[in-house]
């Protein structure tokens, strides 16, 4: 890994501040209906995979998207990169609307929205070599750099860590780490100033996450790139973002700053899905296991989640209030600004576990039981 | 090709407490392309009731070091050699019948993708009964209410019920508990636990791992628990061992490995993990480089292409000669333990914050 | 089988046969006609007889009757005003006798007018009496429209028109009680029948013997549905007929011997299978086990794969019959084909044309004999040596002679379009005769006909072929019934027989002529001049082969005798031994 | 399951009336009038113009169709022939049988041979395959291997003339194929149908033999038989119960297939062995340009293959529990 | 977590991370051009024995029915001519060879045909001539119709799928011999044949359209489960968010990655569509004499004339399609494997 990336000199986003909303999303909803009935198929449900999101990410930030497998998250990604169509809402790049864009009225923006994918095998065709898939996206906009195609995928190769002498390759001739870095070579390629990044390190051996993790750190700092990041590590998510956004079952139930999110979140789901992230404690060996929220159950059916606060039937807080009134995303009194929370009796703002919060699975604690008893 | 230096200090078969230990293990497929080492001179040992942890990259051997134990590749593209003893038994060589008696009954596994690792075809219930009927000899009827009675220990609602449906039927997280609850119906002595809880999201983790500790305290089992998340193994391993291409190279006490590592790979694994309470001012330092292929390993140390301290070791021995790994606590460098202390306490310490 | 010599020999007994065949027939009197027949040496009634058949029956309406399958089994189950005596053993002298009438007919007048008179004690399978008003309506129906695949002979001799004319007589038949009139047909008493017609119709006797003519009953008419269950009044009746199937005939105990001259009833069942191919039926019949011992085909020969090995082996042979039947091959050429019109060309065709591709397919010299002229060994008249182009010296052809004279009219490389019958036969012949031509120097181009229409792809008049093959049988051994159909130049019209359009005034004339003579024999001479004159100086017709057949039987089946009027073994007087 | 049936057999019902139209429009493009072969020898207009009309061919074509439509669902008794109740097909034009019944003769045979066939290769195929995929890698799945590819690879065309010139023409060891029904005397009728049933097993044996052995192959690599495995099982058990059961997805599959076609008339078959079946009477109809027997063959192979479609279906959801409850 | 040493894209050629590796090597400067899928399907098939084996034998057959013409002219003879008039001496009347083994001689390598008495060598040849184009053309309009409607199918989805979906439903049910046999004379009559139109080449035109209606469906079938799958994979979202159009997606990301089944799916059809094209043919409504074709010899073979005389001239066309046949499938197999190295043989 190269220490310095040779970049071009960063371009106005990176030094207009962050601050001006790039991307404002409202109300974003995704409903895929569910085919069925008898005798003739119709429309018999949905599943809501999204449900009715708020979000802003500023030019040159890096917005962190966290949350459970199934809660939306690629599925917000792909409406706002408009590979899928929404239901509701709307989502508005630089102040204008696309939420309903056809291929044509997007064509100007698709060069400023890229995305990376998380699949580093599925993400790159295979019968393409690795100069095609690059300079792909510039063919499809007609965009001809000064020194041509070629030169500027060198030059990206180059970027992104990789051999330039690798443009005729083709993408099984590398490893995982090596093709994510491709598939970001490829989201550069436009120059774009938005990336969606769909959990780009999720698939990758800890060993080379860091690399690319660095990269896209650097890729984001240096070229002023704003990032809408998506990924169930927390970890990860506290490292690269600035801001981060908790989903569950296809609402967002807290956002904030980093800081305030990791070290003071107040949503009970945030709490405990910081504790339930095993850690290596590196200091102190003595401190033993911090002792953990553990959520019992599944996270519900996004096809009839559960009425009013969708967390309730897992949350050990919960009472009529939350079943019947759906908490609204709103600041509490004692967070920051801009730290959101939507939950009815939240937590206090700490990280640590209480002894009263600490609810187990019925199963568990009949076991813990039975172990203490003889 | 490679020079391939003997371990020397295996640890000695003659120890008493080993419960299984596995000697100068080598596993090999022959492959369209080529021969791939997979594993590669692997020796380890573990007691009763205790849980030996392996991490490793993927693709470094962990998964084939346990299927060997259990006898499950197919004798026709696989190469073994080496020794597996479990209680003195040696298990590579031990007839086909032999194994079956001990899998599942005696020694019992995880796979990592309960999705695929659970056949769709039959109930739960009766995928957790077979294997106590055919080692207990149970009838079709106490099996079934064993097999009730394990789904309701691994904390699944309701279990009468759900032991009559199929695995599509549960959630991810319960068809993992669905997993443990077959290879425990045996109470087996040897659990292997082939990345439980990868395909799990986060709070699911913690429900698996803590049943994990639990009914470990409960059957005394000893547990080979892989993963490649030092998260993870820390909260449930009392030894660990780090595997690469194919080998140990790092082994100890979690505490040891953990809090005083002594191989550049661990270091790196350390220092290239972000963590919730990382100092966030620093990159996060990766190793370069990708691990390399298991068809043409890379000659002496098999890290050494990757390795930042190569020079500091001198001479070409990285490269020619492949460092052994001691007993006991020990990793397979060729920097001396002096080195290996101060470059730590040094150099890595400070970055990990 | 084996060329040389042993084939020889059989050539001669061929010749014998058909000499004898030639022949002529006579119409006998009351005494002849009067029953019960002669009784066949050595049989005994009883037993079951199975009849393996290709084709199911698709017509048991007398009025339909006109394939040679029908007709055979029509002589066990209908009746006619007159019938063929088998005059010998062997089933080669006949003579026409009176089958349901007492006599095979009275003319007093040359043959315009007959009168027939109906024996006492006849009956219809149901009891009920046969009478003249039966037969007054089995010949008025034939002009209805529904009735379209019997002979139509009478019928246009009633009408004195040719072609389809003749049904204008009596549009709608007698159903809606319309009536021919006496002038044409009258029953002057319940068991009297007059027919008169304009000009002589000597032939009358043998064209009132043909199935087509038997005996439908007013009563029990039912029209279409007659088809597949006719009144019948022969020694047996339908009990069971499944089309395409099987059928099951069993004695008619209202059918009286002393009634009939020519019919027995010994057996006591006779079990139709159809769907039968020739190759099933042999094979069945060479098992001889069981069933197949009392087994026989009507209509089935021992088929081409088959035949030299049943042939070269005794015990197989003695169970075999065999003899001609009365069709001859020709090619057609299509004289409205402006290219055609040319007599060279046609000569050089008829030169070139070999006959050993069509003989080779439908089993080689056991099955099939090269033609010299139109007329057929069993119909008086036949000529043997007549051979104007030298085929049976040069069944191959002679390709040099033929482009000799294609060069003469400058036609090397004539476009000859050969309509061919798509049966795996014909491709097969009409490849290698196409061959055989083009080595002539004609550029042969071969178009498949569906076989199901190929007769009525080729009756059309504006067809588009040059060349195609036909065979015609007589209908009684007469060539009227093949020389009128077939070459009159006035009949030339979609659908006739008039396949090659030969309009030629002397045959025409010829025909009006010979058709008028009443002496059989001098007949018969002149038919064969006819013949002759269209072989040799018209060209519009060159002979293929005469087609002989090869029948066999269970060894347990008695009296089998190949009938040369039926044109194969007779059923009538079959017995189990 | 019971929705999911109707469903299936009201698509099928669907994709049978197009069937019927495709037949129709396919009929009247045949080069042939069936009237002409109908009229005889001294055909006139007029006679043709009758027939046509006793026919019912003078009618626009979509009238006919929808008189034929009405037939099949109520009957019809415009026939000279007799009345032809309600799944009504006509009469064949050339033989002037009521199709149905026709039809109904004819299933017996076609019955038997497909039945028979396929009960004796799937034994044998299945058998074969198993023991070919249980010693896999040895002398016998070699072997087995082997000769399966060569045996799929013959065709009844030629190997079912081989046997009968063989077994019947040369040794005279069997007798001629023929066909008795069971009824009358299943002595002969089984010796009647042995030949084809073995010229058609031992092709399809070889395809099963082959399709049951690398179906298993692949099902031993499932992660969930290795599951079963490292249970302890024995190797005949996770061979016999968990690969077996996955294995039999994919030959149900091309069981379905094969039967339906057997079903539906084997033509090559029935030319090759003189059997008079459904596929002969298929061919018959074409030869003849019966429509209503063509129809009605059509309707019934279709038929049959549907059928099968949505037995296979079924099969589906009896083995596979994912299907079953979805 | 995935294996980065990716056994199908081969371990050898992985290669270490860009910093670490000196710039190009001197030998690794030849290794820079990439080798495609393609190339490496190619290397994997060549090493299968078998495989080669069966493709030289595919070849040679398609060698032999091109060249038919070429080896009958140096044979001296052509499969038309009639023996049984030209040599009569040769054969009985019926036109069955005289000599033992069907007239296998010196002269007449593989005997002389029943009947008319071809020769057995040049019939045959031109016979799998004729077979072979027939089969090829068929597969080609197969496969072509098969990427259109599947591919579109499958990537567009919507109606089109829903369209395409229920005609293969409905193919598929047809009774496809039934069907062949019954719809081969309306094709014909579809090229108004006038009065000097060769028959064959409208039999031909219409033996490959029939085969063609009724042959696509499998082959659509399987493009419409990949394109299917293609479609959710990422590299074609990662297309779309470039804002490529629908064109440009199917024909550069779709099209390429849809050549490995049609390879293998061809390899498995063309054997096939030899049978049923011989199986028409048998049944008398393929080619027919004089046009040589392989299912016309056994239709031949078949009657009683060469049942009850001369079983020889079954050999010939039987041995040579079972060798057809045989390589073919396992040239097939061996395509799949190299494609897909994991699965099981
Ligand atoms: N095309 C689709 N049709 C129907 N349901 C869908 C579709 N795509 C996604 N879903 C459903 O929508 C919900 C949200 O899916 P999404 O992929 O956005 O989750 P995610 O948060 O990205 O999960 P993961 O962490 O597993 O990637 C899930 O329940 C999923 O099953
Ligand atoms: N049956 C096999 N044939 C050939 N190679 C194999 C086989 N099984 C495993 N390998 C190879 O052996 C090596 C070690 O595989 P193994 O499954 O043990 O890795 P792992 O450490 O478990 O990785 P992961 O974390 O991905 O599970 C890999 O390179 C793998 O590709
Ligand atoms: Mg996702
Ligand atoms: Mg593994």
């Amino acid at each position: 890994m190269k220490e310095d990336l040779v970049l071009p000199a960063p371009r106005e986003a990176a030094t207009d501040g962050a601050g001006e909303p790039l991307l404002v999303v409202e109300g974003l909803r995704k409903h895929f209906p569910i085919k069925g009935g008898f005798p003739i198929r119709r429309t018999v449900g949905a599943v809501q995979a999204v449900d009715g999101i708020d979000l802003t990410v500023r030019a040159g930030e890096s917005f962190g998207l966290v949350g459970e497998s199934g809660c939306g998250k690629s599925t917000t990604g792909r409406l706002i990169t408009r590979l899928l169509e929404p239901t509701s809402g709307t989502i508005s790049y630089r102040g204008k609307d696309i939420t309903h864009a056809g291929r044509k009225q997007l064509a100007p923006i698709r060069s400023e929205i890229q995305m990376i994918f998380q699949d580093p095998y599925s993400s790159l065709n295979p019968r393409q070599t690795v100069g095609k898939i690059i300079s792909g996206p510039m063919e499809i906009n007609g965009i001809e750099p000064t020194g041509g195609r070629e030169k500027r995928v060198r030059e990206l190769l180059e970027i992104v860590g990789l051999n330039p002498e690798h443009y005729n390759r083709f993408p099984h001739e590398f490893s995982g780490g090596q093709r994510q870095r491709i598939g970001v070579a490829r989201a550069l390629a436009l120059e774009p100033k938005l990336i969606v990044a769909d959990e780009p390190v999720s698939a990758l051996d800890v060993s080379i996450q860091a690399q690319v993790v660095n990269l896209l750190q650097k890729v984001q700092q240096e070229l002023g790139i704003a990032f809408l990041f998506i990924a169930h590590d927390l970890a990860v998510v506290r490292h690269f973002s600035q801001r981060v956004a908790v989903m569950y079952l296809g609402k967002v139930i807290e956002v904030g700053d980093r800081e305030s999110i990791y070290t003071r979140p107040r949503h009970p789901y945030t709490h405990a899905l910081l504790s339930a992230v095993p850690e290596v404690n590196l200091h102190d060996e003595e401190a033993g296991r911090r002792e953990r929220i553990r959520l019992a159950g599944d996270v519900p059916s996004p096809i009839s989640p559960p009425s009013g606060c969708r967390f309730r039937t897992r949350c050990w807080k919960a009472q009529d209030k939350c079943a019947a009134q759906e908490p609204p995303l709103v600041r509490l009194s004692g967070n920051r600004d801009g730290h959101l929370t939507a939950c009815h009796f939240p937590e206090d703002p700490t990280i640590e576990g209480r002894e009263e919060d600490i609810v187990l699975d019925p199963a568990l604690a009949a076991l813990e039981e039975d172990i203490e008893r003889p | 090709m490679t020079t391939v230096t003997k371990e020397a200090g295996a640890p000695s078969p003659a120890d008493a407490g080993a419960f299984l230990s596995v000697r100068d293990l080598h596993v090999s497929f022959k492959t369209e392309d080529g021969i791939v080492r997979a594993v590669d001179g692997l020796s380890f040992d573990l007691e009763r009731g205790k849980t030996l942890g392996i991490v490793g990259e993927s693709g470094s051997g962990k998964s084939v070091t346990n299927l060997t134990i259990l006898g499950l590749h197919s004798p026709k593209f696989t190469t073994v050699e080496g020794e597996i003893l479990l209680e003195g038994k040696e298990l590579t060589t031990a007839r086909e019948s032999e194994l079956e008696k001990l899998r599942g009954n005696k020694v019992a596994m995880i796979f990592q993708d309960p999705l695929t690792a659970l056949s769709p075809y039959y109930t739960v219930g009766r995928q957790i009964a077979e294997p106590f009927m055919k080692h207990m000899g149970a009838s079709k009827k106490a099996a079934w209410e064993r097999a009730v009675e394990m789904l309701g220990k691994v904390g699944i609602p309701n279990p009468k019920e759900r032991a009559k449906d199929y695995p599509h039927q549960f959630s991810g997280g319960m068809r993992q508990r669905a997993m443990i609850a077959m290879a425990l119906v045996c109470d087996p002595d040897l659990l292997i636990a082939d990345e439980p809880t990868t395909a799990l999201d986060v709070t699911v983790q913690a429900q698996i791992l803590d049943l994990l500790n639990d009914l470990q305290q409960e059957f005394g089992s000893a547990i080979i628990f892989i993963t490649h998340d030092l998260g993870v193994i820390a909260d449930m391993a009392d030894d660990i061992m780090v595997m690469y291409a194919g080998g140990a190279i790092e082994r100890g006490t979690t505490n040891q490995v953990l809090r005083s590592p002594q191989h550049p790979y661990t270091w790196g694994l350390l220092n290239s993990m972000p963590r919730l309470d990382s100092d966030l001012s620093a990159a996060l330092a990766p190793i370069p480089g990708a691990p390399p292929s298991l068809l043409t390993p890379p000659s002496g140390c098999r890290f050494h292409p990757r390795c930042t301290f190569q020079d500091r070791v001198g001479g070409n021995r990285c490269v020619t000669e492949r460092p052994p790994l001691a007993p006991d606590r020990a990793s397979a460098c060729h920097l001396t333990a002096e080195q290996k202390r101060t470059i730590f306490v040094e150099e890595i310490k400070p970055r990990l914050g | 089988s084996e060329g040389g010599s042993k084939g020889s020999s059989n050539n001669k007994d061929d010749e014998k046969n058909a000499e004898r065949q030639q022949s002529g027939i006579s119409f006998g009197d009351a005494k002849a006609s009067t029953g019960p027949a002669a009784e066949v040496s050595g049989a005994k009634p009883g037993g079951t007889i199975t009849v393996l058949q290709r084709d199911s029956f698709a017509h048991l309406d007398p009025g339909q009757i006109y394939v040679s399958d029908e007709m055979a089994l029509s002589q066990l189950i209908h009746r006619g005003l007159t019938s063929y005596k088998a005059t010998s053993d062997d089933g080669q002298k006949h003579e026409v006798v009176g089958d349901l009438a007492t006599d095979s007919g009275q003319t007093t007048d040359g043959g315009k007018t007959w009168t027939y008179k109906l024996k006492d004690g006849i009956k219809w399978a149901d009891g009920s009496a046969i009478t003249a008003a039966d037969v007054r309506h089995t010949f008025e129906r034939l002009f209805a429209p529904f009735v379209s695949n019997g002979p139509t002979f009478i019928q246009q001799w009633m009408a004195d028109t040719p072609g389809a004319e003749y049904r204008k007589l009596l549009k709608d038949g007698p159903y809606d009680g319309k009536h021919l009139p006496d002038s044409v047909l009258s029953t002057p008493d319940d068991k009297t029948i007059v027919f008169k017609f304009k000009n002589a119709k000597p032939d009358l006797p043998y064209a009132l013997a043909m199935a087509g003519y038997s005996l439908v009953s007013e009563k029990k008419d039912t029209k279409e549905k007659y088809d597949k269950a006719p009144m019948t009044a022969g020694p047996y009746k339908i009990q069971e007929f499944k089309s395409g199937k099987s059928m099951k005939l069993v004695k008619n105990t209202n059918w009286d011997p002393k009634t009939d001259a020519v019919r027995h009833q010994y057996v006591n069942e006779f079990n139709f299978e159809f769907n039968k191919q020739y190759e099933d039926s042999t094979k069945a019949i060479l098992d001889d086990s069981g069933t197949n011992a009392t087994a026989i085909s009507f209509s089935n020969q021992v088929d081409a794969g088959n035949l030299s090995k049943v042939l070269a082996d005794s015990a197989l042979k003695s169970r075999t019959v065999s003899g001609y039947q009365p069709y001859v091959g020709q090619m057609n050429i299509n004289l409205s084909q402006p290219e055609m019109k040319s007599k060279e060309v046609r000569e050089a065709i008829a030169y070139a044309l070999p006959i050993t591709p069509f003989v080779r397919a439908y089993g080689g010299t056991d099955a099939m004999e090269v033609a010299g002229g139109l007329i057929s060994p069993t119909v008086s008249g036949y000529d043997a040596s007549f051979d104007p182009f030298g085929k049976k010296k040069k069944p191959a052809g002679d390709p040099a002679k033929a482009k000799e004279l294609l060069e003469k009219a400058g036609k090397v490389g004539l476009k000859l379009t050969f309509g061919y019958i798509n049966t795996p036969e014909g491709q097969q012949y009409s490849t290698a005769m196409a061959a055989g031509l083009e080595k002539a120097g004609f550029d042969v181009q071969r178009q498949e006909i569906p076989a199901e229409t190929y007769y009525d792809q080729v009756s059309k008049v504006k067809n588009n072929y040059d060349i195609y093959h036909t065979a015609w049988g007589a209908d009684w051994p007469s060539a009227s019934t093949v020389i009128p159909p077939l070459y009159d130049g006035r009949q030339i019209q979609d659908g006739a027989s008039n396949y090659s359009h030969i309009n030629d005034p002397k045959v025409n004339a010829d025909i009006d002529r010979v058709t008028a003579l009443t002496d059989p024999v001098k007949a018969a001479e002149e038919w064969n001049k006819i013949n002759e004159y269209i072989v040799k100086d018209v060209v519009s017709n060159i002979p293929t082969a005469y087609y002989k057949q090869t029948q066999i039987a269970g060894s347990k089946i008695g009296g089998l005798v190949y009938d040369d009027v039926i044109g194969g073994v007779d059923p009538r007087r079959l017995f189990v031994k | 399951m019971l929705r999911f049936l109707f469903r299936r057999i009201l698509g099928s019902l669907v994709i049978l009336l197009l069937l019927t139209v495709v037949a129709f429009l396919l009929f009247f493009g045949m080069p042939r009038d069936p009237a002409l072969l109908m009229c005889g020898k001294t055909c006139t207009p007029d006679a043709l113009a009758n027939i046509h009309h006793t026919l019912g061919l003078d009618k626009s074509i979509p009238e006919q169709y929808w008189i034929f439509l009405q037939g099949l669902v109520m009957g019809r008794d415009t026939f000279p022939q007799g009345p032809c109740p309600a799944p009504c097909f006509g009469y064949s034009y050339h033989t002037n049988e009521a199709v149905w019944s026709t039809l109904m003769d004819r299933l017996p045979l076609t019955l038997s041979l497909a039945f028979g066939a396929t009960i004796v290769f799937l034994f044998v195929g299945l058998g074969t395959g198993l023991v070919a995929a249980w010693k896999r890698g040895t002398l016998v799945d070699k072997s087995f291997t082997a000769g399966s590819m060569v045996i799929s690879s013959m065709q009844i065309y030629f190997l079912g003339p081989l046997a009968l010139a063989i077994l019947v023409y040369q040794t005279h060891i069997f007798d001629e194929p023929r066909y008795t029904s069971l009824t009358d005397n299943p002595a002969a009728w089984f010796t009647g149908l042995l030949i084809p049933w073995a010229v058609l097993s031992t092709i399809f044996a070889a395809q099963y033999t082959r399709m049951a052995r690398s179906a298993m192959i692949e099902q031993l690599q499932e992660e969930h038989v290795r599951t079963a495995r490292a249970k302890g099982m024995s190797r005949r058990f996770v061979f016999f119960r968990y690969a077996w059961r996955g294995s039999l997805i994919p030959i149900i599959t091309i069981l379905g297939i094969d039967l339906s076609s057997l079903l539906g008339g084997a033509i090559i078959t029935e030319y090759t062995f003189g059997l008079p079946g459904l596929g002969r009477l298929a061919v018959e109809s074409v030869q003849f340009s019966d429509l209503p027997l063509l129809l009605g063959v059509m309707i019934f192979s279709a038929a049959a293959i549907l059928l099968c479609n949505i037995i296979v279906d079924a099969c589906y959801a009896f083995i596979d529990p994912r299907v079953r409850l979805s | 977590m995935t294996s980065p040493i990716d056994i199908e894209g081969g371990g050898t050629s992985v290669v270490v991370d860009g910093e670490k590796e000196p710039k190009a090597k001197p030998d690794e400067a030849k290794q820079l051009e990439g080798r495609s899928p393609g190339q490496l399907m190619w290397i994997r098939f060549k090493r299968d024995r078998t495989g080669v084996i069966s493709a030289y034998v595919v070849i040679f057959f398609f060698v032999v029915g091109l060249a038919a013409p070429l080896i009958s002219k140096l044979y001296g003879k052509n499969p038309y001519t009639v023996y049984a008039d030209e040599r009569p001496e040769l054969f009985d009347s019926a036109g069955v060879p005289l000599q033992p083994n069907g007239g296998i001689s010196g002269e007449f390598w593989f005997g002389l045909e029943p009947g008319n008495g071809y020769d057995v060598f040049t019939k045959l040849l031109y016979g799998i001539r004729n077979s072979l184009m027939i089969s090829l053309a068929v597969t080609l309009a197969t496969v072509l119709t098969g990427i259109i409607l599947g591919v579109a199918a499958g990537y567009l989805g919507g109606k089109i799928d829903y369209f395409v979906s229920r005609l293969i439903d409905f193919l598929l049910a047809l009774p496809s011999q039934l069907f062949f046999i019954a719809s081969m004379p309306v094709v014909v009559s579809l090229f108004v044949s006038p009065r000097d139109e060769t028959p064959v080449y409208v039999r031909v035109v219409a033996l490959i359209s029939v085969m063609w209606v009724l042959g696509w469906m499998s082959l659509a079938r399987i493009l419409r489960g990949t394109a299917l799958a293609l479609r959710e994979r990422e590299f074609i979202e990662a297309a779309k968010v470039s804002g490529a159009p629908p064109g440009r997606i199917i024909r550069k990301e779709i099209l390429p990655n849809v050549v490995t089944p049609i390879l293998v799916q061809s390899t498995y059809m063309l054997p096939n569509f030899v049978t049923a094209e011989a199986g028409l043919s048998f049944l008398g409504v393929g080619l027919v004499e004089p046009t040589p074709d392989w299912g016309q010899m056994f239709s031949k073979a078949a009657t009683e004339l060469v049942m009850q005389n001369d079983l020889t001239y079954m050999f010939f066309p039987g041995i040579s399609m079972i060798i057809f046949i045989v390589a073919f499938n396992l040239l097939g197999d061996s395509v799949r494997d190299a494609f897909d190295p994991k699965t099981a043989r």
